[in-house]
């Protein structure tokens, strides 16, 4: 799509020409155009690394652009900070969560813009008040207005960042992939926000690798790749697989690999495990060579769950078993009558790795290179007379790097922050796979991963369960729970409500039971 | 509630899903009521073991001892919330002091007093823009500013002054009924700073940018302003305890004030603040002073020896956060 | 001469002055006063350095004055209470070394110039002795722990005139007032809530002293309680003779021992033969005879 | 390279995407170029702006100066990376020598000095459990260890110890021809050190420790292990500090080290070191020591009077960390 040169197309509130950025000389956009008008969904899709969240950052004033024009209502503009951004009308959900986390929801939603007493005093009961609306007004009533931020799950904090962005309406609304975390309701709530705020007037730019809902709520994709613009089409025009091929540059046949069949020996037996608040009773099993899917909503306990079988937080009572070896026999974990792994550490020897869901905090030390991130699991296993041995080291995890295909292509010593979101999940699965382990459980491993790469990953869980591996993988992404794995837990409120043939079971199913609303 | 004039947050509500690490008769034993219960302790402890702690005399004394504490302690506050620390104001005081007292013999003395708050500030503001546009470490920034002002306040007069003027000594040794004026000035100070940082914007931003500044600015918000802004403050807080202590001592000391940081720095974090930035309150500040000048109150009414207090001290310091991290749920 | 120091020839000297802290009245009038004296002299330059009350950094200052191949070296201790590894390396580069105020308890130095601060101290519990005929309690408040022996010596000295002195009782203060006068009310105000009964109160040094005079006015007691000091420092003789409750203080008069020490160290350039040890005198300053030291008292 | 031995990381590739704030000749200038011209032009300048700059005596001199500040910032320096920070250094070099000199009489000299380590290790164990297993503060817990181990000093010795043994000077005053004994120890201090945090299992923890200690613990690193090795470095540094300074010295004082640690800080953060945890190297560390050093050492030989030798040490030390920061890529 050409632009006449001169005044930007009428009707137009945004358009960016040309816009380019380089990082130290090494260029990311290599001159996007981007056009939209008011009521408008434009999504923005492309591969990890791609450079939507940089393009993002650009229209959202937090990166200076390199190059090229944006316009904003038939005016040039250029927002030189957030600050400005938000006089412009523009309002931003980022791909990483941005919120305080000691502060409470209310004032992560008002900070800059409390209701006040006539003393000049800050107004909390009316703070309160005002954070409960506007939460319930755009469906997310369920989050507390007076809970701490940081106590949230991920979900829930994603909700307060979206409406955060919505506290004064804008012109202009940037979501880089807001639906990454939810699902369910939460994921409804959501596009009936976005068509609710469309039929107003807003023009939303969307960032997503779900492609369906992009199809599904998008007036026009525009399809990135490598920092260049590959197409700018509408949903009528296109489908799911084109987008793909567009975007990875290739032909992709099928997204899940085929179904192994034959397990062998129970691998991870949790027996009974309850953990007070969280949890109650869980009893499951893994066998070697099998992909056993969780599936649950927001709160559903799944994440305690696993982190309670890794040993990272005590269980109050049950037991959890690798293979034979069953975590802490000689010494019951603290006063609780509970079995399990009294910490990662013990639940690693046993062979048991856990790709968390929040990379930020507990997946990635930021500031280490990607090498030494993804050979954190194997420092101490790695050494010569005494001193780590640096080239055998490295040549494991280059080699890990190369095969998961990590990009850029020279990241190795690259700070991890520095790679695109997509691309640090990819790093975090790459520290585990080096820790070569018997029991893998994957807590939300695709968020954030583009299309191309989830095939990857699935191909790869799928090659390592063939071998042997059990794997237990944790999402909120119903296709991917039922398409990628052989059994289907469903939970709700802390228990497991189903044991599903992943085969044989069907999506309203699944999800009833993680409502409630079947069995 | 009046804790609501000094608390730093609104009331979170109760958790789901956290268990705090101490309960008392199944109840959760909260920072707030932890907290409490141990000054509450030290007291009775203190009454009931030392004739000499409940005079009027020894309590006067607690008062007047709080206010250089005390005063240290909000200021510092205000800049660990931000997430930095303020290591200069030991020499502020020094420097605050000693020019007033240099200048009343020229100035009249409310003059020669703003002066030398004025200096707090100027120094507070030099630091703050240091850390917040230059981007350096505050700890070495005001590490180095301890040194440089220190030097001035020698550079000043490299001999105590002892003003003529006899007001000089008024403000230090007023008393309002059994109550010192000075303990009713830090006591004002508490009160508006708690105010200041639980209920203005500007309070709460500098609270929200020791959470996460980079959010905070992408909230809009102009993140250095509030980081000067808080040293300013805290440089204003260790010029009146400058100007204070001199009128009290009656003498302006270039050499005083040495490792008070520390104790400031002590208080804040027994009453709860975390040096990470974004948490902590007025209220348990003072708390905080408190205990700390109840430690050495009673170390002296015990007539411990003074190695022994100072062995006393330390221990008493760790027995004290430790119990106040026990009641914390943990993160 | 330059910083390569005078070789003497020209008759022209550099002495290094290595300041254990300058951090207090007292030293950094000695340090001034060394100076004044040899700008006096004209044909002797100065080179002062101060270690921050750091006995590293002394030893450092002093290496640093010996690369500047200064030709003798001054060192006021303050309450650093030896320095033998200092005293070596002067000794091994062959420079004299003369110590005001403070003789090192070990180590071998040139001269030294100071007071007897023993003698001070009994000097001030004979007056205390005489002032409290009828007994009384008599409060002591240190400036620190016994590593400064200087203090150690001035308490001694008091204690040695009281003890055994029909109805005086003596108190120690528990903590310690730091020599300053911050430091010194505060533990006056401590001692005050358990000896409400105090009659006299000495303290290691004026500064202290100071201080503690306030604690005693804002207890209404300066009646009843009278104050001795030590050192002679200008505020302190100013309220002796203005007739207050500060009583009495013994002169050590930094002036004095300063250019003495500077005189000393270019009588030994000169090639005198020097006494090793001088003691100089620290008169009792009473309201009688303050007028007289406050005039030429100036640090 | 032998860069490589005392590097706490991996060299940095040429980073893309990042852009230096300062280039010359359009090359950007990197942290360690920056650094290193700046401790290059220091001595340029030193070495022509005093002639007795370059004499073999004070070059010696300068070189025994770094020792306790080295000694001390090394161990502070693993103790930063681990997010943490440890103020008790000061007293534990004081305590330390003191028990050697103490000991000096009844035990064999090298046992007496290995006794004074072990004190020194000894109180990093208590400091790094309470840090690690309590989960206290770091900042308060060594802060009060400072204090009491202030007071042990003390209770041990009021009156400094100046033993008679004639081989106690030895250790601090022995020379390796034109290089003092003790500046060879910590040298070897900072090439071990080095080595333990680039080449060891146990270092890349202590550094990954710093930049996220949650997912270091979960990816099966006993995280409160290596804390507590980390304080115990540092409390063996001091140790070794310690006794070297008494040895130096020739005489042991229970009032030494004060306000040592501010210095061992300064020096890390001038060599690159955050605060925060998880980044600073043993290289730059000593490049920190060196420029503290030198600036003492320049004001001396120039002559400045101390009041404004204090001033400008400050203000050199600002604008030090201002260069670094500036060559250091914005985060
Ligand atoms: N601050 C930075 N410094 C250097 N390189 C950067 C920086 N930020 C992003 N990059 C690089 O720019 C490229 C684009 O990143 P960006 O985050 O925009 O990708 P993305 O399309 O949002 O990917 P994802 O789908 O994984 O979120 C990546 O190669 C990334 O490594
Ligand atoms: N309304 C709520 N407000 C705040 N916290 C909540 C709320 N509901 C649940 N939680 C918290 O959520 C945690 C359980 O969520 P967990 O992460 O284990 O579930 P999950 O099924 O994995 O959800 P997610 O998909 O978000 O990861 C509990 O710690 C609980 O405290
Ligand atoms: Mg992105
Ligand atoms: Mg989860």
């Amino acid at each position: 799509m050409t632009v006449a040169a001169g005044s930007p197309r009428a009707g137009n509130v945004l358009e960016l020409r040309g816009v380019r950025k380089e990082f130290g000389g090494v260029p990311v956009l290599h001159g996007v155009d981007l056009v939209g008008r008011p009521g408008e969904v434009v999504a923005v899709v492309g591969a990890n690394g791609a450079g939507k969240s940089t393009l993002i950052k650009i229209l959202a004033g937090a990166l200076p652009m390199s190059g090229g024009e944006m316009w904003l209502d038939g005016a040039r503009v250029e927002p030189r900070s957030p600050h400005d951004a938000h006089d412009l009308g523009i309002r931003t959900v980022y791909q990483e969560l941005t919120l305080v986390p000691e502060l409470t929801v209310t004032e992560n939603l008002l900070l800059g813009n409390f209701p006040r007493r006539r003393t000049g005093l800050i107004d909390w009961p009316a703070a309160h008040a005002k954070a409960g609306r506007l939460l319930a007004e755009i469906g997310f009533g369920a989050v507390h207005p007076r809970a701490i931020a940081g106590r949230l799950t991920v979900a829930r904090q994603q909700m307060v960042e979206i409406a955060k962005a919505l506290v004064s309406e804008p012109r202009v609304l940037v979501l880089d992939e807001p639906s990454a975390v939810l699902a369910g309701t939460d994921l409804d709530s959501l596009f009936g926000l976005i068509r609710r705020l469309r039929d107003r007037g807003v023009l939303v730019i969307y960032v997503s690798h779900r492609l369906a809902e992009v199809l599904d709520l998008a007036t026009s994709i525009v399809v990135i790749k490598d920092g260049r613009v590959v197409t700018t089409t509408e949903p009528a025009r296109t489908s799911e697989d084109e987008l793909i091929r567009l975007m990875a540059g290739r032909r992709l046949e099928r997204i899940y690999p085929a179904r192994r069949t034959g397990f062998g020996e129970p691998r991870l037996r949790v027996t009974g495990l309850s953990r007070p608040g969280e949890f109650t009773d869980v009893s499951f099993t893994v066998r070697a060579g099998e992909i056993v899917g969780m599936f649950g909503l927001v709160g559903s306990g799944r994440s305690e769950l696993a982190r309670c079988v890794f040993g990272a937080e005590p269980a109050s009572t049950g037991e959890v078993r690798v293979g034979t070896e069953s975590g802490s026999d000689t010494e019951q974990s603290g006063r609780t009558g509970a079995t399990t792994f009294r910490s990662p550490t013990q639940a690693i020897t046993a062979g048991l790795a856990l790709v968390t869901e929040d990379r930020k905090r507990t997946g990635l030390v930021p500031e280490l290179t990607v090498r030494d991130n993804i050979g954190l699991t194997t420092l101490y296993s790695t050494t010569r007379a005494g001193l780590l041995d640096v080239p055998r080291h490295r040549r494991a995890v280059d080699d890990l790097i190369a095969r998961l295909d990590i990009r850029p292509a020279h990241c190795a010593t690259m700070p991890v922050v520095r790679l695109s979101g997509g691309n640090q999940q990819k790093a975090v699965l790459a520290k585990w796979l080096l820790a070569g382990p018997r029991v893998l459980i994957l807590d939300e491993p695709t968020r954030g991963v583009d299309m191309a790469t989830r095939m990857s990953i699935y191909q790869m869980v799928d090659d390592l369960a063939r071998d042997g591996l059990a794997v237990l993988l944790i999402s909120s992404d119903l296709t991917e729970v039922l398409g990628a794995t052989d059994r289907v837990l469903v939970m709700r409120e802390g228990r497991i409500t189903a044991d599903l043939d992943a085969e044989h079971t069907t999506e309203d199913e699944v999800l009833g039971y993680s409502i409630g609303r079947a069995g | 509630m009046t804790g609501q004039l000094t608390d730093a947050g609104p009331e979170p509500a109760v958790e789901p899903g956290r268990r705090n690490r101490l309960t008392v008769a199944g109840r959760p034993v909260t920072v707030e009521t932890g907290f409490l219960t141990l000054v509450v302790l030290a007291l009775a402890v203190a009454a009931l073991t030392s004739d000499a702690f409940l005079t009027q005399t020894n309590l006067t004394n607690l008062l007047k001892q709080m206010v250089t504490t005390g005063l240290l302690a909000f200021g510092m506050l205000v800049v660990i919330l931000t997430g930095g620390i303020d290591l200069s104001v030991g020499s502020v005081v020094a420097f605050a002091g000693i020019v007033t007292a240099g200048l009343v013999s020229g100035l009249p003395l409310p003059l020669a007093m703003a002066v030398g708050i004025a200096s707090g500030i100027a120094f507070g503001l030099v630091n703050g823009i240091l850390v917040a546009r230059f981007e350096l470490a505050p700890f070495v920034v005001t590490l180095a500013a301890l040194t440089t002002i220190r030097g001035l306040a020698f550079v000043y007069s490299e001999v105590p002054i002892a003003p003529e003027h006899p007001d000089f000594f008024w403000l230090g040794s007023a008393m309002l009924g059994p109550i010192p004026l000075t303990t009713v000035i830090m006591a004002l100070v508490f009160l508006a700073g708690g105010l200041f940082l639980s209920r203005t914007p500007a309070g709460r931003s500098i609270i929200a940018i020791g959470g996460n500044a980079e959010t905070v600015r992408l909230a809009g918000i102009n993140v250095r302003r509030h980081v000067v802004l808080a040293y300013a403050i805290s440089g204003a807080c260790a010029g009146l305890a400058g100007v204070i202590l001199a009128s009290r001592v009656g003498i302006a000391q270039p050499s005083v004030g040495v490792a008070f940081e520390l104790d400031a720095i002590a208080a804040c974090v027994i009453g709860g603040a975390s040096l990470a930035g974004g948490r902590g309150t007025a209220r348990g500040t003072l708390g905080g002073v408190l205990i700390l000048v109840l430690i050495n109150n009673l170390l002296n009414l015990y007539d411990v020896q003074s190695f022994w207090q100072q062995v006393l001290k330390g221990v008493v310091i760790v027995v004290v956060i430790g119990v106040q991290r026990a009641s914390r749920p943990r993160a | 001469s330059g910083d390569d120091g005078g070789s003497g020839d020209d008759g022209s000297y550099t002495v290094g002055v290595a300041n254990f802290t300058l951090g207090g009245p007292y030293f950094s009038g000695m340090d001034k006063a060394i100076a004044a004296q040899a700008a006096k002299k004209g044909n002797v330059e100065i080179v002062s350095t101060d270690a921050n009350g750091d006995a590293a950094k002394l030893a450092a200052n002093v290496e640093d004055l010996l690369s500047k191949n200064v030709d003798a070296i001054i060192i006021s201790g303050g309450p650093l209470e030896s320095a033998p590894a200092v005293l070596n390396s002067i000794k091994a580069a062959g420079k004299p070394v003369v110590l005001v105020d403070r003789k090192f308890a070990t180590g071998e130095y040139t001269s030294w110039i100071g007071p007897d601060n023993e003698a001070i101290g009994r000097q001030n519990g004979e007056f205390l002795a005489q002032r409290l005929a009828s007994g009384g309690k008599v409060g002591i408040i240190k400036g620190g722990p016994a590593d400064n022996s200087i203090g150690l010596a001035r308490t001694n000295g008091v204690k040695a005139a009281l003890q055994g002195k029909p109805g005086i009782v003596l108190v120690e203060a528990p903590d310690f007032g730091g020599w300053s006068s911050d430091g010194g009310l505060t533990v006056m105000e401590s001692l005050l809530a358990t000896n409400a009964d105090l009659k006299a109160v000495f303290c290691e040094n004026d500064a202290m002293c100071l201080g503690a005079q306030r604690a005693v006015a804002d207890a209404g007691k300066a009646q009843q309680i009278v104050i001795a000091g030590v050192d002679g420092q200008a505020e302190a003789l100013k309220a002796i003779l203005d007739g207050t409750n500060y009583l009495v203080t013994g002169l050590n008069d930094a002036d004095i021992i300063g250019s003495m020490g500077l005189d000393r160290a270019v009588e030994i350039l000169g090639g005198a033969s020097v006494d090793k040890d001088t003691v100089v005198d620290s008169p009792r300053v009473t309201k009688d005879n303050a007028a007289q030291f406050l005039k030429d008292g100036e640090f």
